[in-house]
Order: structure tokens, then C-alpha cells, then sequence
């Protein structure tokens, strides 16, 4: 047993490893100027690791990792980011989460091409993200 | 011998509790039980559909488990003896309580032996689990009602 | 380092103190294992009352949920929710909702564990 | 109180039957059974302990070609809820039975009360010892076994033994009860279940000063002084407790503890065996041996008890305890 914790644990600090752009972006929109700000208010942010952006027509999903001190405002900052947004994007159905899960699943989600399937995951994300238990 | 006389007699002669070396096993082992329900909770959240708000669930209930495993083959108690409160105070501890206890109350049958006996340990912890969380949120409840507090 | 390995990192050191406070309250205060752990349940259902418990887990994760204080915590945090939405009624309400998946799985298990399992009773 | 016995009766024979953990014991030659199952195949531990202590009977009456219709008396007691195992084991053997409860001191005080009868004349053969079974014992004064608490240095791993004399009228070429005292209870105010010896020490010490001085004797005039289960540390608190009170350095080393050489030298066991098991099968396993082979002339035999009852623990009294001695002497 102690082996196969090892090797997890091996192979979760490997894949966090890997070097990536702090914000990885995948916009499916005309917009191509309002995908670009968010970027870069996003890596402006301190307190964010690393960041996904979804754009996909006129849904706004961010999902990021937070710094590990900076976790303790988890909400707090999830809330920020969430009112920034609406204000700046008032037309988009924004949504911020800072949940590992979030981050996994939509940066497995923007290898995915179809756009059809994507939305479908991205709203069974975003219902997931809602479950209080 | 006087009472007095003896009992300053006896502590010079039992040996002191090893304070910091208990300390370290239980950081260590408390520790490490913990790194392993991280694990967990990580590979439910990558294989499964739990987020970190509800992943604690089926990562305690999967710790339970384990503890159960090492309780009915005898090593839980050998764990206890080495790390003390680090194995005691993970909910592991808890299971194993409860376990224990069950097994050991099987002689008796399932309603008076194991039914009765399972909570003989981990009674109290429920029991104050539940009256704290009545009281706490009574208190915040008069707190906010007066305006005093917010949720 | 790693964002994940540096999860690790803090459970480990979040998770290992409580059980050094745990250890301490037995050695030093000389308290019996049922005292200690059930003063730690208390202390966690206190400090999801002050809010500070969700916030420990979000820092330390499974450093914060497996040590039983989080037992005082997610039973404190399903009667509290309730309150919240329906007031004084709501009070009595959420604690009959209230659960803890510990609680839950200990009771199966166990009984489980009864049907398996013989008191073992050695010494190595 | 001091009794001493005019007839001198005779201890003819003794049976100890062991679990299967007390193959490690340093006396484990001594032995007549080791059992490979502490429940000998039976549902449950209390049911084990039954048959330890049949078993024990069943060795005393082969070993000296009697049958059950010979015995007169049986004398013993346990640990566990009303000694109900001995109760069995009684009902097994069918002979004429008292339950004695002394905790662990029940291994000498049911050779007291054997001896009385023989010197009654109402007793030509008493079985008398006394048992423990680790786990129903622990189960009983302490966690469930598979509980993981953390037990410190002073704790002691209860046996699983039963050990068993057959007491007669006195017969030469063999030990002889001389003297006995019954202790009082003694109590200093010891509340931590984790260290009986050094609860259980005083009543040692209170029980040994009054033999020797009814008895104007020294502890020279022991080969051996054995307390039951003292442990480890226990022991060193009474040794220091007889050089507070001026006895010399080098007949300190006569006292020795059945509990602490138990296990010998082995860290598992902490600070060694305890239960009412222990001193019975050392007593009447080892000691006996002892005799015949011609080591030892006179022994003193004081086995401790401590009369707690969980119930009194949870309520906060402390340990009441008490020792019973018994000096045995040859030729």
C-alpha cells in the first residue's frame, strides 16, 4: 500500500510540475480584445498561481490555483473576481471558482474540439461547483 | 513510610514521559496520516466527480476504511502504542474506537454485544460533536439576531 | 515548488500540529484519550462558529478534514447553514440534519468489522 | 495478621497451563501446558479462561492420580465480571467451591484459605490458585485489545495463565505452607491505572514488615522474597522502600517480582506481566520446581493485588490494594 501512496504522490508533484503559461486561455468569440484583458488582469493578480479561461460564447469561466498562503480568502477572492468580471463583462454568465477540481476538469476540457460536447462539461462543471456536500 | 514521603519516592523512581518524543511521533504520524487522506482526496477529485468542498466525505469514509483494515488485523494497536495522539486523533482514531470495540463486542451478539458496545469509546466524541454544534449555533444565532455578529 | 506538492506540505505540518496539541493535552495535561478527543471536537465546532474552520481547510485541506476536529466542524457548519436560511425554527431543523461521513462509516464499518473480524489481543 | 500453621501442609502438586504468547516467558520450562489458541477453540475469551483454569485442574489431578471425587475443596478466582470463568471451571469439576476475589493477590490467598482447611482437618486435598486471560481482562479494567491507545513505560501486559496447587496434609520431601499473613488494605491515594506497581508497592512493603516482625525474622532468612506483579518499576519502588528502611545493600537482591522476570528482558511487554495468572503460574510452576530440586529452603511469597473495579476508576476513586504472603519453607 505505502508503495502505491508513493507513486501517487511521485506522480502528483510531477504533474504539477510541468511548465506552463500562468494563464492558459481557449476562447471560442469574436471578442478576441476581451479575452486578451482578462489575461492580463489575471496574471497582474499575485495571489493567483495559475489560471484557465474559458471563453465560450457568452459563457466566462475562470478557474484558477491560488497561492498557498493566499487560500485562506479563498471565497473572499473567488467573490472579488466574480463581481470584477460581471462589471467589466456585463452581458456574460461569469463564473470564478479557485477549486482544485475546477482546474483539473477545464484543463482537461480545452483539449476538447468539439464545441457541442464542451458546453455540455462546461455546465456540468459549473453545476458541480454549486454541490454544497 | 508516610503517604507524602512515598509518593515523592515513586515519581523519582517511574520514568518521565518522553514529552518530546512523543510530541515528534505524533507530529510525524498525525502528520503523515494526513498526507495520505490528501492522496485520496486528490484521486477523488481527479477520477471522480468531487470538488474540494465535497471531497471530505468519502475521504474520511475511505480513512475509516483503512483504519478498519489495520484494526481487525491487529496493527492499529502497534501504531497506537508508537505515535500516541498522532494516530489517536485522525478520524482513523475514531474509526478504530469504534471498531475495536464492535469486535469486541461480538461474543455478545449483534444487539447486545456489538451494538451496545461499539460507542463505549467513541460515545463522547459524538456526543460533544452534536451539544457543541447546538450550543455554537445558538450563540450565533442570538449574536446575529441582535445584530452583534453576521453570518 | 509544486502547487500540489506544497499541499502536501501543509497538510502534513496543519495536520501533524493538531495531533501534537492532541499529544500534549494527554502527556502534559494528563488527560485520557476520550478527554482529548473530545475537547478537539469541541475546539473545531467553536472555530467553524468564528468561521475560521472552512478556512483552515481551504488552506491545508486534508490537514484540516482528517483530524477529528473537523467532526465539531461539518456538524457545527450543517446546523449553522440551516439557521442561517430559516432562522430560529431553522435552528432546530439543521440538528436533525446534521451528519458526519465519519460518523456514518464508523458505524458500518464497524459492524462490518464485527462480522469479520476476532479481538487479536498480541503483542507483535 | 499473622497465621502459622501447626500441621505444615504440604503442597503436593501444582498444574500451570499458559496461552500461547507465554512460550516468551523466561519460565516458560516450567510449564505443563502452552496452548496454542488463548480461547482453546472456544467462541469466547471468557470461555478460554474457563478452560485454563480446567485445564490446570485436569494436570494437578493426572500428575497425582486422583480423580475429581478425591478433591474436597476448590479455592480460586479471576478477573472477570464475578469470576464467572471460575465458576465454570467449578461446575466442570464439581467439587465443593468458594469464589475468592483478592485481584491478583488471589494466587496466595486461595492457598491461605486451602491451608486453613487442611489444619481444620477438613480438608485431606483443596485445589487453590487462581487465573487471568489477557484479553477478557483487558477488556474488562481497560480499552477493547485492538484499541490503539498509547500505554507509557509503567504499564503492564496482563498473562494468560492459570496456576493451580493441590494442598494436603503435610508429607515429607515436600514444600510446606509454614506461615501466611493476610494484608490489609492499603491505599495511597494512586489513581493511574497505567502504573500499578507503584500503586500496589506499599501494600508489598506494609504486608513483608509485618510478617517479618510477628515472625521475628529478617529478610535474611529468605532465600527469596517474590512479589506477584510488582512490574519492573514497581519492584525498584519497594526494593527503594526496604533500603529506606535499613536493610542492607546486599540482601536487597533477595527481593524479586514475578511479574517483572516474566517476560524477561523483552521492551514489548514494557514494564512486564501482571494479572492474577502471572504470580499463580510462577509460584507454582517455578517456585515449586525450586523446592524439590533442592535451590531454595525457605521463600517468602506476597502477591499483590489492586482492588479497583472500573466502575470505581471512572468515579474517580483511587486504587485501593493489598498483599497476601505466604511463607513456604522444605525439609
Amino acid at each position: 500500500m505505502w508503495k502505491a501512496i508513493m507513486t501517487l504522490s511521485l506522480l502528483l508533484i510531477l504533474a504539477g510540475c510541468n511548465d506552463r503559461e500562468k494563464v492558459v486561455s481557449y476562447a471560442l468569440t469574436d471578442n478576441v480584445q476581451n479575452q486578451q484583458e482578462i489575461e492580463k488582469l489575471l496574471k497582474e493578480d499575485d495571489a493567483i498561481e495559475q489560471a484557465n479561461l474559458l471563453v465560450i460564447e457568452d459563457e466566462l469561466f475562470v478557474a484558477m490555483q491560488l497561492k498557498p498562503f493566499e487560500k485562506w480568502n479563498r471565497q473572499k477572492i473567488e467573490q472579488d473576481w466574480k463581481k470584477k468580471l460581471e462589471d467589466k463583462f456585463s452581458g456574460s454568465k461569469v463564473n470564478v471558482s479557485a477549486d482544485f477540481k475546477m482546474f483539473w476538469e477545464s484543463t482537461k476540457l480545452m483539449e476538447e474540439k468539439d464545441q457541442k460536447k464542451m458546453l455540455k462539461e462546461l455546465h456540468a462543471l459549473k453545476k458541480l461547483a454549486k454541490e454544497e456536500t | 513510610m508516610k503517604e507524602q514521603q512515598y509518593n515523592s519516592l515513586k515519581d523519582q523512581i517511574t520514568p518521565k514521559t518522553p514529552l518530546a518524543i512523543n510530541c515528534l511521533k505524533a507530529f510525524a504520524v498525525g502528520g503523515l496520516i494526513c498526507c495520505v487522506g490528501q492522496a485520496i482526496s486528490f484521486f477523488y477529485m481527479m477520477f471522480f466527480d468531487f470538488t474540494e468542498k465535497t471531497v471530505g466525505n468519502p475521504t474520511v469514509a475511505t480513512m475509516v476504511f483503512l483504519a478498519m483494515l489495520l484494526t481487525g488485523f491487529g496493527q492499529y494497536r502497534k501504531l497506537g502504542q508508537f505515535a500516541g495522539a498522532g494516530s489517536a486523533v485522525p478520524v482513523t482514531g475514531f474509526g478504530n474506537a469504534v471498531v475495536s470495540a464492535a469486535i469486541e463486542g461480538k461474543t455478545e451478539g449483534l444487539v447486545l454485544g456489538v451494538g451496545s458496545n461499539m460507542f463505549k469509546l467513541a460515545g463522547s466524541v459524538i456526543l460533544f460533536g452534536v451539544v457543541s454544534a447546538f450550543f455554537v449555533t445558538l450563540i450565533k444565532l442570538i449574536l446575529v439576531s441582535v445584530g452583534v455578529a453576521a453570518w | 515548488m509544486s502547487t500540489i506538492g506544497f499541499t502536501f506540505l501543509v497538510a502534513f505540518i496543519v495536520g501533524g500540529l493538531i495531533c501534537l496539541i492532541g499529544q500534549l493535552l494527554m502527556d502534559v495535561a494528563k488527560l485520557t484519550p476520550g478527554h482529548t478527543l473530545s475537547i478537539l471536537v469541541v475546539v473545531g465546532a467553536i472555530l467553524d462558529g468564528l468561521n475560521l474552520y472552512e478556512s483552515l481547510i481551504n488552506f491545508a485541506g486534508a490537514g484540516a478534514t482528517i483530524p477529528i476536529t473537523s467532526f465539531g466542524n461539518s456538524l457545527t457548519h450543517g446546523a449553522m447553514a440551516e439557521a442561517e436560511k430559516h432562522g430560529w425554527i431553522g435552528l432546530l431543523t439543521g440538528m436533525f440534519e446534521v451528519t458526519s461521513s465519519g460518523i456514518s462509516a464508523a458505524i458500518l464499518f464497524g459492524f462490518i468489522a464485527a462480522l469479520i473480524f476476532k479481538p487479536k489481543g498480541k503483542v507483535d | 495478621m499473622v497465621i502459622v500453621f501447626q500441621s505444615k501442609p504440604s503442597i503436593l502438586s501444582s498444574g500451570v497451563v499458559v496461552g500461547p504468547l507465554e512460550k516468551r516467558s523466561v519460565f516458560q520450562t516450567y510449564f505443563d501446558k502452552i496452548s496454542a489458541d488463548e480461547r482453546f477453540q472456544k467462541v469466547s475469551n471468557e470461555k478460554g479462561n474457563a478452560m485454563l483454569i480446567s485445564e490446570a485442574c485436569q494436570t494437578i489431578l493426572k500428575k497425582s492420580n486422583l480423580n475429581n471425587l478425591d478433591i474436597d475443596y476448590l479455592l480460586g478466582g479471576d478477573l472477570v465480571n464475578q469470576m464467572t470463568p471460575t465458576n465454570f471451571a467449578a461446575r466442570e469439576l464439581a467439587v465443593s467451591f468458594i469464589g475468592l476475589f483478592s485481584a491478583c493477590a488471589t494466587s496466595v490467598s486461595s492457598i491461605v484459605i486451602a491451608s486453613l482447611l487442611t489444619e481444620l482437618g477438613a480438608s485431606n486435598y483443596s485445589i487453590a490458585g487462581a487465573s487471568s486471560q489477557h484479553n477478557s481482562v483487558e477488556r474488562q479494567f481497560r480499552y477493547p485489545v485492538d484499541y490503539g491507545g498509547q500505554k507509557p513505560a509503567t504499564a503492564q501486559w496482563t498473562v494468560t495463565a492459570a496456576g493451580f496447587v493441590l494442598v494436603g496434609k503435610h508429607q515429607p520431601k515436600l514444600p510446606y505452607v509454614e506461615a501466611a499473613t493476610i494484608g490489609k488494605v492499603i491505599d495511597y491515594g494512586a489513581t493511574d491505572p497505567f502504573h500499578m506497581g507503584g500503586a500496589m508497592a506499599p501494600a508489598a512493603f506494609d504486608t513483608i514488615q509485618a510478617h517479618l516482625k510477628k515472625r521475628s525474622q529478617t529478610v535474611k532468612d529468605y532465600d527469596v522474597i517474590m512479589t506477584g506483579d510488582l512490574g519492573k518499576i514497581g519492584l525498584k519502588i519497594l526494593i527503594a522502600m526496604f533500603a529506606q528502611s535499613g536493610v542492607k545493600k546486599e540482601d536487597l537482591s533477595r527481593f524479586r517480582d514475578a511479574g517483572a522476570e516474566f517476560y524477561g528482558e523483552d521492551t514489548a511487554f514494557l514494564a512486564g506481566a501482571s494479572g492474577a495468572g502471572c504470580s499463580a503460574a510462577v509460584y507454582s510452576g517455578y517456585m515449586m520446581e525450586q523446592f524439590k530440586s533442592g535451590r531454595y529452603k525457605r521463600v517468602l511469597l506476597v502477591a499483590t493485588g489492586a482492588l479497583l473495579s472500573p466502575l470505581s476508576f471512572q468515579q474517580g476513586e483511587t486504587i485501593p490494594c493489598t498483599a497476601h504472603a505466604i511463607e513456604i519453607g522444605m525439609g
